[in-house]
Order: C-alpha cells, then structure tokens, then sequence
C-alpha cells in the first residue's frame, strides 16, 4: 500500500499511515497505523485508535499496568529520513546522518539531481536522498535485501515518486538498467527498451568501488559534471579507489571524514567549598563532643560500679549522626533536584560513533565542449 | 543557455584559484576578469562551456594585450591602476592529475642535507619564473622547470617537498575553474574572504546536517531566522528549488528579522529573480511577527474599496488607490502570517537569547515537525536545551556536533591536513510534540 | 625478585585477557587463579618470568584436575562453587601475531550470500568446540577449525569476518598476558569495571597530559586535592618514583581532602608499602589546611616535655608520652604545611566548586609553577577560568582537551576503531604568577 | 655555561639563569639573565636588572613609550619543557605535548625508564624526556642539527644530568655508541669502550622507522619488556611501519592518533528579544513621527510659501536618532563591557592542529626465561 508518508506533510494520524512511535531516544518503532490494532510496551499498551484522528506529534498516555495511578506516554511522530534511520536496528550498516547529510550538501543535491545509489544496504540514505533529489536509482546486489528494500520503498511511496531499485551486481555488470532486468522500473509497451540514468550524483557505498567506477562512464550526464563519493571503511580501500579514479579521468579528489558527536543537557551538583569546610567542622565537632561523652560515660560506669544497686542504663551511640549533609551523601539525589544547586553541563554520548567511513570525493566533467551558437547569438543580440 | 549547466552571461559564478581561494564574478558580457597574480581572461570567451570546466591561461606574443583592470569586478587584492596582461583560455584535459609535478619526483626518505634551504638553493631566478610565465608555457611546466633547477629537491622529506610545491604552484600556475555559484561555493567565498563572524562561524557540515535535521524539502512551509545576511536562507532555496524557479514547487521560507528589513543582501548573487524571491521568501519583523497589529487596525489606514468603487475612481486615484491596496495586501498577509500559519519547520541561526526565543518561535511549528537551531557556541544551547527539555512542547532536545576532516589526498602520502579552521558551530535539534491531556480515571471494579 | 621486572610473589599484578578485559591479582603463592570462561593456573607457575610475559593455558589429561574456584582472588563474573579446571601455561613465542587466523583467510569482497548468517550455517558445534578446548589445543588453531567448519565464511565482508572472529577469539582464546600494574593499567581496569565516575571519567591521554602539564619531577613539593580514591596520586607517584622506594628522591605530595580521612584506597594496589606511601603523601583535611589550628593551641592539649623530664616518667606514662608526642608532631607538620608551605605545582581532580576552590589553592603555589586542574566537563572549567582571567596571580588559562583515537592496526584494513568511549574530560591549565605594583612615576624632563 | 634550570625548581632570578619572557600567548622569548643586557619589545625595554632577585613568575612593570602614563608589562617565567615548546618557532617541526604526554604515559615513562630518541629534531620532547626518564640516549643525523641540539642541551643542563646526544644515522648505522663516535658520551681511560643502552623505551620520528627498527635488537633491554613509538605523518608509512615491527618480532601492535585541542574562555553577549522587540517598536514609533513631522514641514511649507517674508527655517532631520540602542549597535562594545550582560562561552583556536602524526605502538620482550632459582628459594623459605 503506497502511501506519500514521505514526501508530504501531514496533519493528522490517520488509519493506514507509516507512524514512528518515539518511546525513548534509543527506542523508535514504526507501525502502520490500524484501529484494531494496540501498540504494545513493557509499560503499557496504547490502542491505535487513541491516535487515529489526533495531529501528528501527539503524546499519547495511558495509565500504567497494575492502577498504580502512574501514566506512560509515547509520541506518535510521522516519519523523516532522519528518524527512520534512527527507528532502524542498530546492527544494521546504517550511513548515518552526519555522513549523508555533508555528502548531499557537498555534491550538491538538489530538486535536479540524478542520483546512483549502490548498495541499497539498509535504505536509509536512500530515503534522504529521495527527499531532495529528483531521480534515485539505487542498486542492490543482494536478492533478500534487494526484495526487502523494493518492498519497504513501494509501502513508503517512493517508488510511486522518484525512486527505482535494480537488483545488480553493479561491480560485474554496470548501472544500465533495461527491459528484463531485476527492476522496479516499468518499461511502457513499446517505448525505449533501457533507462537513461544521466546521473550527476553517484554514491557507492561497496566494498569494491574500484570495480564500479569504470561502469560510470556509461550513465553519467554528459552535458553537466559529475560527483561521486565513494564510502569505504579502511584507508587502504581509500588507495585503491583513488586510483581508479585517476584512472578513469575522475579529478579533484579528496578524501574526508566527518566525525558527528551527539551532547546530552545535564546537570552537576554545586558542590560549595564553604558547605565542606561546615561539613569538615561539623565532624570535627561531633568527634570531640563524643570524646568528653565518652569521658562522661566512663565516670558514670565507674561510679555505677561503686553503686551496684543502680539500675542498668540504654547506652547511647558516641557520636551523634549529623543532621549537616550539605551534599546529600548518602542518599539518592535526583540529578536537578531543587534541594541542591546545579550546574548545566553537556555530556557526550558513553559510546561515540568514532569511525564511520572515508567518504572520498571527485568529479568528472565528460563533454567539455562548448555552446558556441548560443555564445555568438547572445553577443549578436548584444550588439544589435 | 541554462545556467545551471553551463557557463551563462550575466550569471554570477565561483572562480576557484589554484591558491585554494575562490572569487565572485559576474559574467558580464565584453569585460575581462583579472585574477591577479594568476593571468586575466575575457568572459566572452569561457561564457558557453560547461560549469565546472578548468581552464589555463595561455600567453603568446600574438593575444598579448595591456588592459586596465576591469572595474566592475575589482578585486581587493589587486592594486588598483595596475596593468594586467589578458591571455587566452584552454579547456585542461581531464588526464591532468592535480600533483602530476610531484608524483613524478624521486622522493628520498631523509632531509640530512637540509636545514634552511632558503632562496640561494633554488637556481632559476623569479624572472626567469616570470618570463616563462609570459611565454606559452602551463603552470605544471613551470613546476617541473622549478623542480629540475632545484639542486636539493630530492632530499627534501616528503613535507618540505609537498610545502615547497604548494607554494610554487600556488605562485604560477595559472589554472581555475568555473564553477556554479552552489551554496557551499557561497559559503567557501565567504570563509576565505574572513566573514567567518559574519556567517556566524557555520560550516559546510553543519548547515548541510541542519537542512537534513529540519527535513527540508521543495514544498514545506518554514518559519526561519538567518543571523547570516541570508547565506542560511540561500542554502534552503537551494535544497528546496535547486537554482531553478520553474520545478513547479510551492515551498516557503519565512525570515523573522530583528530590524526594519530583513538582511538577505547574499540572496543577490542567487540566480532567482527578485520576483521569484519575493514569491518564496517572505519577511517579517520580530515585533509584527509577535505583536502583530489587526485587521481592523489596518482598515483605519486604508479600506479596500468595492470593484464597482475602484471603477468609479479617476486615473490618478486609481494608482494611489492600488499602490495603498498593495501596501494593505501585504500588511493582511503578515497579520496572517503572524496569527494562522502553522509552520513545517523551524530554523534558526540568531544570537538573541535562543532559550526566550525558540519558545516564542516553536509555538508555530506543527506537531511532529523539526526544530533545527545553529550557534556558534555549545554554551548557548546547553542553555537552550535546558529549557526546552523542561517543556512538554518539545521532544529529546540535543546537541549535535559534526566536523568535516579534510585529508591530504596523494596516494602515498594520506594524511589528514596538518591545519584546519577550528570553530564551525553546533545544531541543537528536537521535534515539536503535543502534550497529552491526562488519561480519563477509568474506575478498575474491585 | 625485582618485582618492577619479573612476577613476584605476593606482587599485585594485572592479567589482560584476548577480551580485552582486564583483572587485578595478587601473586598469592601456593593458590590458584581462575581467569573464568577463558580456564585458570597456578600463581606458582607464572612467578619468575619477566612482567609482560603472554602465556597460554593448555589442558592435557595429564594436568586436569577440578578446583574449587579460588576465594582469595575472586572474579565477580564466575559464579560461586563453579569448578574451574586448572591449566598448564606454556610461553608464548613471540613470532604469533595477533590476528593470524584473519590473515590467513580468503576473503571476498562482497557479502551477496549472506543476510543473517545465523548459528545454522556454523558446521562445528558448541560442543565440539569445549571439546577441543579440553585438548591440547591453542585459542589459534580452534579458531583455524572454527573457520574451516564455517560454510560461508569467505563470503562475508571484511568487516563481518572481523566481527565475527574477535567474538570467536574472545570467547576461545585461553592467552592472558601478566603485566606491571602500571598506573595506566590500573586506570583501564577501573574504566573496564565500569568504576567511570568513580575516577570522574578520566582517560590516560588527559591524566597523561596533566602530569606533564603540571611538570610532575621527582623532587617537587605538590599541593593536589584528588576525588578519584588515589588514582591520580598513584600517577603522580609513578611518575615521580616508578614504582621503587630506593630512587633516593625526596618528593611529596600533600593531599588535600573533604572527610575526615582521605580515600586513596586505589594505593593498596602499588608496590609502595605503608612507611613510605606515608613519608611521600601527606593528607590534610579542607578545614585543617584552610583554618589550621596553632601550636598555642595544640600545646593546651599536649607539650612536650624536656628531655630530663621524658627520662624522668615511668615506663607506663613514657608510653602514653611518646603516643601523645606522635600525635602532636603529626599536628606540628599540620600546621607547617597549612600555613608555611609553598607548592612547586598544583593538581586538582575535584567536583567541588572550582571556582572558589582553585583561588584558595593557588595562593599556596610558587610563582612561575604550573597549575592544572581536571574536570569532566568543560563548562566548569569555562566558569573556573573566567575567574582565574581576572584574577592576576594566574597567568593565561586555557581548556586543553586531548583524545586518543585508537585505530584497528591490521595491515591492510586499517581504520580507527568504529566505537570508543565518549568522555576523557578536559583540563585548565595557568602558571601561578606575581603581579607588580605600579612602577614608580618617572618624571620625564619637560 | 651548564646550570640545572630545568632538573631543579628556583625561587628567584638570578645572574646567568636560563628565563622564559612571556609577552602573550603566542609570544615567549628565552633569554639569559644578564644584568648589562635589556629585553626589548615593541612596547618598551626591559633591563634585566629589574629582575634579578625578584621571585620566578614576576611581573615586570615599566612605563610604556612616550610617556602617555600606560604600562607595559610581562612574566618572568621558569623553563618547563612544556614552556620550552610553547617558545620555539612555529616552523619548527615539534612533538607537541598532546603526543608527548601520550606516549610518556603509555610506555610508562618513569625514573627507571631508559629511553631511545631517533631523532632529536628541535628538542623539545628530549627535554620532556628528560625531565621524567633515568637516562635519554638522543640521536639525530644532521650534522647542524645535532651541534645545535648538543650545545642546547648543555647549555640546559641536561648533559650534566642525564641526556646523552650522538650524532647518528641510526637507519644505516644502529644505535650502538662506540669511543670514537660523534657523541656528547665522555669515555673514561681504561673503561668500556661503548655504552650499554639496554634501553626499555624507544621513540622513532624518522620517515623511514622501518629502517631503523632492525637495529633496536641490540640496544633494547634484555631482561624487561620494550616499548616502542613510531612517529609518521602518512598512513602509507604507518603500514611499513607495522610490517617492519611483525618481522621484528614486535607484538600488541597498536596505531593511535592524538587530537588536542586548546579552547579560551570567551564572552558572548546576551540579547534579550524583549530588547529586540523594543528596538523595533522604537524604530516603528521614529517612523510614524517622522510621518506626522514631514506632514506638519509640508504644511509649513505651504504657509511659508504664502507669507514669502518668513525667515528660513534650518531643516531638522526628519527622523530623530534612537536613543535606545540595546546592543550597543555602531559602536565598538568591548567584550565584558560591563553595560551589557554576557555569557560565557568557550571558544576554539581559530586554526587547529588538526594531524601531528600518527603513533604506532609496539611491545618486545626479547628473554622469556624464567628465574627459576628464585622461585624455589621463595618457595622453599615459605615452606620452611
């Protein structure tokens, strides 16, 4: 069921839509959106139909199992790329926002780019690069993924819009797509038998792109020029990809890495030196209060010793607990906690994503030729 | 021509100098372009090839001409008064490999035989440098002249040897590009030029993971403040119309502006017409965004009249009556603006205080839909952030941090660059929500 | 035995494992250690070789025999009253690399036939696998058979394989490595316990960077106040000493601390005995160093005695003298530290207030003498600096930030490692300087 | 003239003492304390004599020129080897303390460590070496260089202490100092003709390391582990690098880079909106008055027209300048100015290092021999 969840704004959460449910930062599930249907969570579940009707970005509550008079909440979101790749399982190869973000800006995406993609891997990207650009051909050489990703494509609505998806080992047999390929394009009943690609934006995320990049001359623009980036993780596939570029006439290349890092708001106790200098007297205090008690209590034994029809005294403990705890030592203080002052700071992620890829850039301008006519016209007109 | 292909007169374009820097030009049909040190050239004779086309300056004894230099690109650098020599232009062939000179020289593994090698070491002198210059010669040929006359270039370490290189072919070699005036170029100009305060010290990895956060796309509606003198308002135009003003696109870019008219003065070197500009970006002050008069307010100015009433006026009445109508269209439509429009997004590059703003602003944004805002400073929001968190309005406040690493890119050589501009600005990104009512007691039967 | 070269007995030491993971044990003769899933040996039989010796465990039918697991030295991840079975070590020679069993794999450069390769395509059985590791049998060849067995292993990418193998490695190899218990290796085992605030999310580049910062010698007088329980006192210890009480250098550190004792438990683990932890570091508490009683005072409680009048008491009171005597002499020092001592550097690892806290401290420290302060977070050190900025007994304050970023050094696929841990903190940097009056007016000649 | 300026902490200036003169940040001088001599600075001279006998971390005060009642000042510091970085010429090629500290800290750099340096370069990391290391055994293959470095050194007083610099090839010649070699070592009559290095930490800044690695077998210690640094820029000499050192025999092989950054504390000020509101309700209200003004100047045009004998008025500006200028806007507002409120921000170097180089780590442990004698005694006592 295509529906454009993608590419249009929506309003309402309606029956039928591709729904992200925001449970926590590190918990994003996506759902199609049926009334007979219950979101399910450890905490509670929600029914769809409390969200059938509402705007997108409600929070939905429920109280929690067991009526202890608490209440759970979830948000209902509707999908962008950005939050679909951060719904997807974290074992998945993922290029991930910082990386697909500079690449589209750098190689210019825009309503008029033509874009390869290969692989299609997790379809992530392909998804930001559907968002802006006005054609994507992206290429899958695994039959599984290949299947998994034509299906999500069509049920998300791109490949209604401006997606197509080609099975393909493009390392082995090259971009172009025709009649009888593993495809989602349609080839009309008498129209042209292949797809020109005309790409201006190429990216290839394989392990092998050397063996790609000679497959490129075929399908890139001739008219304007072309970027590719190349996604590899080790620096000796970088060598290896630079190389070919060369080779095959590619030129300004360079090779980046973007290292996204991801802060959290939080806060850190004041902890005033004045408070622990008190806390140190109070201590102080208390330890000598407790050495002339126990003075005290020895005179007393000593003369219940002598008296020894005195009753048996309920010794006290020596030394008092304070009641000075300036820091809450001991128990569980709730970080903001209004009893205790605080200072914003921000804390990175425990585990940062330290490497992603090398992202490696060029360009390749095929026909340099020049427009002469329209140049000569233009003048005329000029001087007329 | 389309000038989004290839290389239009009038166009504004990006010049990209072997140095690394980058120049504005327009193409203005019959003039010359002077890149100092680098050669000069005539525009008429790249106008037509396709953007992005490198092209070298050729000198013979045949095209040598004098000229003054041009006035209506005046770049600073250039003394002003001083003659500069025009050559002709040849398109560079795709085989040239951007290091060609140095791949091609014995590299030794030890710089022993050298401590400072200063000038005496080098045996062509800089007018033998400056004659070959004049003469047809390509500034990699020079290069390999340099490089043969320097006794010591071999023992050189492998950095002296990249330096040294550098240096000389950022000196004479008369190569650049012509590119399309794209956003980052935009940027890039900027950055060389020192206007690093002015844009707020964003980087191209920061503003182009903004524009994916705020899920920008070619028909949104988005409420915007652009602290950049419109650079960040060019980079939405660009994701959302791709330099062409006929995709058919029906997006929006509101500009909420803290003084009596907006700054977008960069959108001058765009290629949308002022019409196309007018129609998509739309501004606001801050105060009759927030403080926004009325209808009614309005009408005591001026009241529309009926068609039937209009007819009746005489000829000059009638212009002042539409000159005032459209001065009262455009007051409605901010009232409107101001009081009905829900937004697809916020984007926000301000230094006002971002946590009292972003509040104010995020009111407009529709539920579920991104809050992008940039700073200079983490500082700032971690403020933010803060505020935001505790408002139910808003959905997992963060701060992003992205940074672009550039490296030197010769195979053999790898390495990162050595420096690079710190700075480069942080995201702080959520998503409006809408708070839950609390849930109904349902009464559980005991 | 040296214990700074060979293993010795009694010798706290650390044991890494081809997890990565890493314990604390001391030699205990005669006893057991059980390293859990990776086997176990006898401290008797590793006693003797160099520290940094890589051995291995080896069963032979010989040798097994079932234990009780060994209470002394503890590992929390075995379960109580599980039988270890105790191994044989065998050196490792030094020509085995690391990741042998990788190098020797085909490996393909695509993964097509693999999309959840799952346990079903595995050929060799769990079981088979414990069987063979009951055998004389290394962690290498294992994983050799481990590999062959594998239907699909050269199908899968590089990084699958990778993946793939370490999780292997980690749970077959039977290597561990005995190693000094340096200080840096006592920082990596309370981060792999998880102990990150404890040692308020240190990293050794920060801590590394510290102790140079602070110009750490082995003759300098250090003010230090130290939240991580003697984690930063054993890296200025080390630095300082290296572990030998004999080197003949007189450093001390005195440590300054909010409770009513300082917590440097961590020092148990060094090879420093008491006598001399206790000649070296110093521990005064906040109050006593900031509102130091006198020795007025002090001699209310207790005076000294003459030497006559000391011979003169009786066995029984010349003791309680002598306790008496100690206390105070404790007290006298107390006193010198607080109010006469002057520092050659300051170091603080403190969540206290740093803001009123590091003007305190630096008031104590010699001029032109370095002081470094280590936070987890920068935006309190930003705070901090500001107030040192003003302040003109401290010259030029900087945040200084340095991370390490490990990478995957196998020949051939080399890149930085994908995940790392966050954090490292940050640290501020001045010298203690001495402002000058105003120079006396010259009157200059009219 | 050897005086023990860096192994030994001094109180107050004196004649003949190696001093450090920060003028700013980026500007430290080394001078000798000469109290004939004077130190000059585009702000004013400042005689020596001014600050012998005053405490280390002085302030020194004068007058600036010309009188106009400013001061001039700057910090007489103690050398550090941090401080002696931070003095040397930016061109120079340094180890920077971010990589220093590093890999002090890792190869357990400590009073008994004996350590290898190839090569010297500016000395700045054989200084931090210095400082910590039982002995340093320097060596650099140019002959200025090592001059250079050899009459810093002595002047440093490290000679006397515990560096040793050879002048050395170590690629073609290894690391063995013999009589007669071009080295600071003295060799005693009748003693040993060459130096047992047995060194346990080994730090390598050449380009070609792998050269050189073949010929630490004979100078590493035999009975403790080695560590060894290898210090490239290139990845490609990384390769080799790790290639060399498993021929070797190297083992735990690790390549890690050090990023160090240097942030300063900064001010940003605040703007209120309310403050931005208010400008433009300001701006709003000028302009309406200068409506109503323009109006009114009409008018009295009008008037003045009609009654042609009326004295000419002088023009007003129509719209009247602001007072309420919140921002400070046109003018030059000092940072911190104290009319405005600020925020503290932290704020990165304007250029960064963004590459030193990368470090790769190795370990050996040459004799695998047990001391089995002692063992047995230990054991043996204890069973007694």
């Amino acid at each position: 069921m295509a529906s454009a969840q993608f590419s249009q704004y929506k309003d309402l959460i309606a029956e039928g839509d591709l729904a992200l449910i925001w449970i926590s930062r590190g918990n994003i599930k996506a759902v199609t959106i049926d009334a007979k249907e219950t979101f399910n969570t450890r905490y509670g579940s929600f029914p769809h139909k409390d969200m059938i009707g509402k705007p997108y970005g409600s929070q939905i509550a429920i109280r929690t199992r067991g009526g202890t008079g608490r209440f759970s909440f979830v948000h209902v979101l509707q999908p962008t790329p950005e939050l679909w790749t951060l719904s997807l399982p974290h074992r998945t190869q993922i290029v991930y926002t910082p990386d697909s973000s500079y690449i589209m800006q750098r190689l210019g995406c825009g309503p008029h780019t033509r874009v390869i993609e290969a692989g299609t891997g997790s379809g992530s990207f392909s998804h930001a690069f559907a968002r802006t650009a006005g054609h994507l051909y992206s290429f899958e050489f695994h039959p599984v993924r290949y299947e998994q990703a034509r299906l999500e494509f069509e049920e998300h609505g791109l490949l209604a819009e401006n997606v197509t998806i080609t099975h393909r080992d493009v390392c082995e047999d090259g971009f172009t797509i025709k009649k009888g390929d593993t495809t989602s394009q349609e080839f009309a009943e008498g129209g042209a038998d292949s797809v020109d690609l005309n790409a201006d934006l190429v990216f290839l995320d394989l392990p092998a792109p050397w063996d790609a990049i000679p497959h490129l001359d075929d399908v890139i623009t001739k008219t304007d020029r072309a970027g590719v980036c190349c996604f590899s993780p080790c620096i000796e596939q970088v060598d290896k990809t630079i190389e070919a570029l060369e080779k095959n006439g590619w030129s300004s290349i360079e090779m980046v890495e973007i290292q996204g890092r991801q802060y959290e708001s939080r806060r850190q106790m004041v902890r005033s030196v004045e408070d622990a200098m008190q806390r140190c007297r109070d201590i102080k205090r208390r330890k000598v209060e407790g050495i002339e008690k126990k003075k005290r209590l020895i005179e007393q034994d000593r003369l219940d010793k002598e008296n020894k029809d005195a009753a048996p005294r309920k010794r006290e403990p020596l030394t008092e607990k304070s009641q000075f705890n300036p820091f809450g030592k001991g128990t569980r203080v709730k970080e903001g906690d209004p009893n205790f002052q605080w200072k914003q700071v921000t804390k990175i992620e425990a585990e940062i994503k330290s490497h992603t890829s090398y992202l490696t850039f060029a360009y390749k301008l095929v026909d340099k030729s020049r427009d002469e006519a329209a140049v000569q016209q233009y003048l005329d007109n000029l001087a007329a | 021509m389309d000038p989004l292909s290839r290389i239009a007169f009038e166009q504004y374009v990006m010049i990209t100098l072997p140095s690394e820097k980058c120049k504005i030009v327009q193409m203005v049909p019959n003039t010359t372009v002077s890149l100092g040190k680098f050669g000069a050239f005539n525009v008429n004779d790249v106008v037509g090839y396709p953007l992005g086309t490198k092209f070298e300056i050729l000198y013979d004894d045949e095209t040598v001409e004098a000229i003054e230099h041009d006035k209506r690109v005046k770049a600073k650098s250039d003394k002003a008064g001083v003659k500069v020599i025009v050559g002709k232009v040849k398109v560079l062939e795709p085989s040239v490999k951007r290091d060609e000179g140095l791949e091609n020289v014995g590299n030794s593994e030890n710089n022993r035989e050298l401590i400072d090698m200063g000038r005496d070491i080098q045996k062509m002198t800089t007018e033998k440098i400056e004659s070959l210059k004049k003469q047809s010669t390509s500034g990699n040929e020079i290069i390999s002249k340099i490089i043969e006359s320097h006794g010591t270039f071999d023992k050189k370490t492998v950095f002296s040897q990249e330096k040294y290189l550098k240096r000389k072919k950022q000196k004479f070699d008369k190569q650049f590009t012509v590119e399309y005036l794209s956003s980052s170029f935009l940027l890039q100009y900027l950055i060389d030029k020192g206007d690093i305060q002015r844009i707020l010290d964003m980087s191209e990895e920061s503003i182009g993971m903004l524009l994916n956060l705020a899920n920008i796309r070619p028909n949104g509606t988005y409420l915007c403040m652009d602290e950049t003198g419109g650079l960040l308002t060019y980079f939405m135009l660009e994701r959302m119309f791709g330099g062409d003003e006929n995709t058919g696109a029906e997006g929006k870019i509101v500009v909420v502006h803290e003084n009596e008219h907006a700054n977008l003065d960069i959108l001058k070197y765009s290629n949308y017409s002022e019409a196309f500009i007018k129609k998509h970006v739309l501004t606001i002050s801050i105060l009759d965004y927030f403080e926004p008069t009325t209808v009614e307010e309005l009408q005591k100015e001026f009241t529309p009249l009926s068609r039937e009433a209009v007819a009746d006026l005489k000829s000059g009445a009638k212009n002042t009556y539409f000159r005032k109508l459209k001065w009262y269209k455009i007051h409605v439509q901010e009232i409107e603006i101001a009081t009905e429009w829900q937004f697809d997004g916020l984007v926000v590059a301000s230094t006002l205080h971002l946590p009292t703003l972003l509040p104010m602003l995020g009111k407009k944004v529709h539920g579920s839909r991104p809050i992008v805002c940039y700073s200079q400073f983490k500082e700032t929001l971690l403020e933010t952030a803060h505020t935001l968190y505790d408002d139910l309005n808003y959905l997992a406040p963060t701060i992003q941090e992205t940074r672009c690493r550039p490296y030197q890119s010769i195979r053999g050589r790898l390495h990162p660059l050595m420096t690079m501009r710190g700075g480069g600005g942080y995201l702080l990104w959520c998503h409006r929500v809408i708070p839950a009512d609390e849930p109904e007691l349902v009464v559980i039967e005991p």
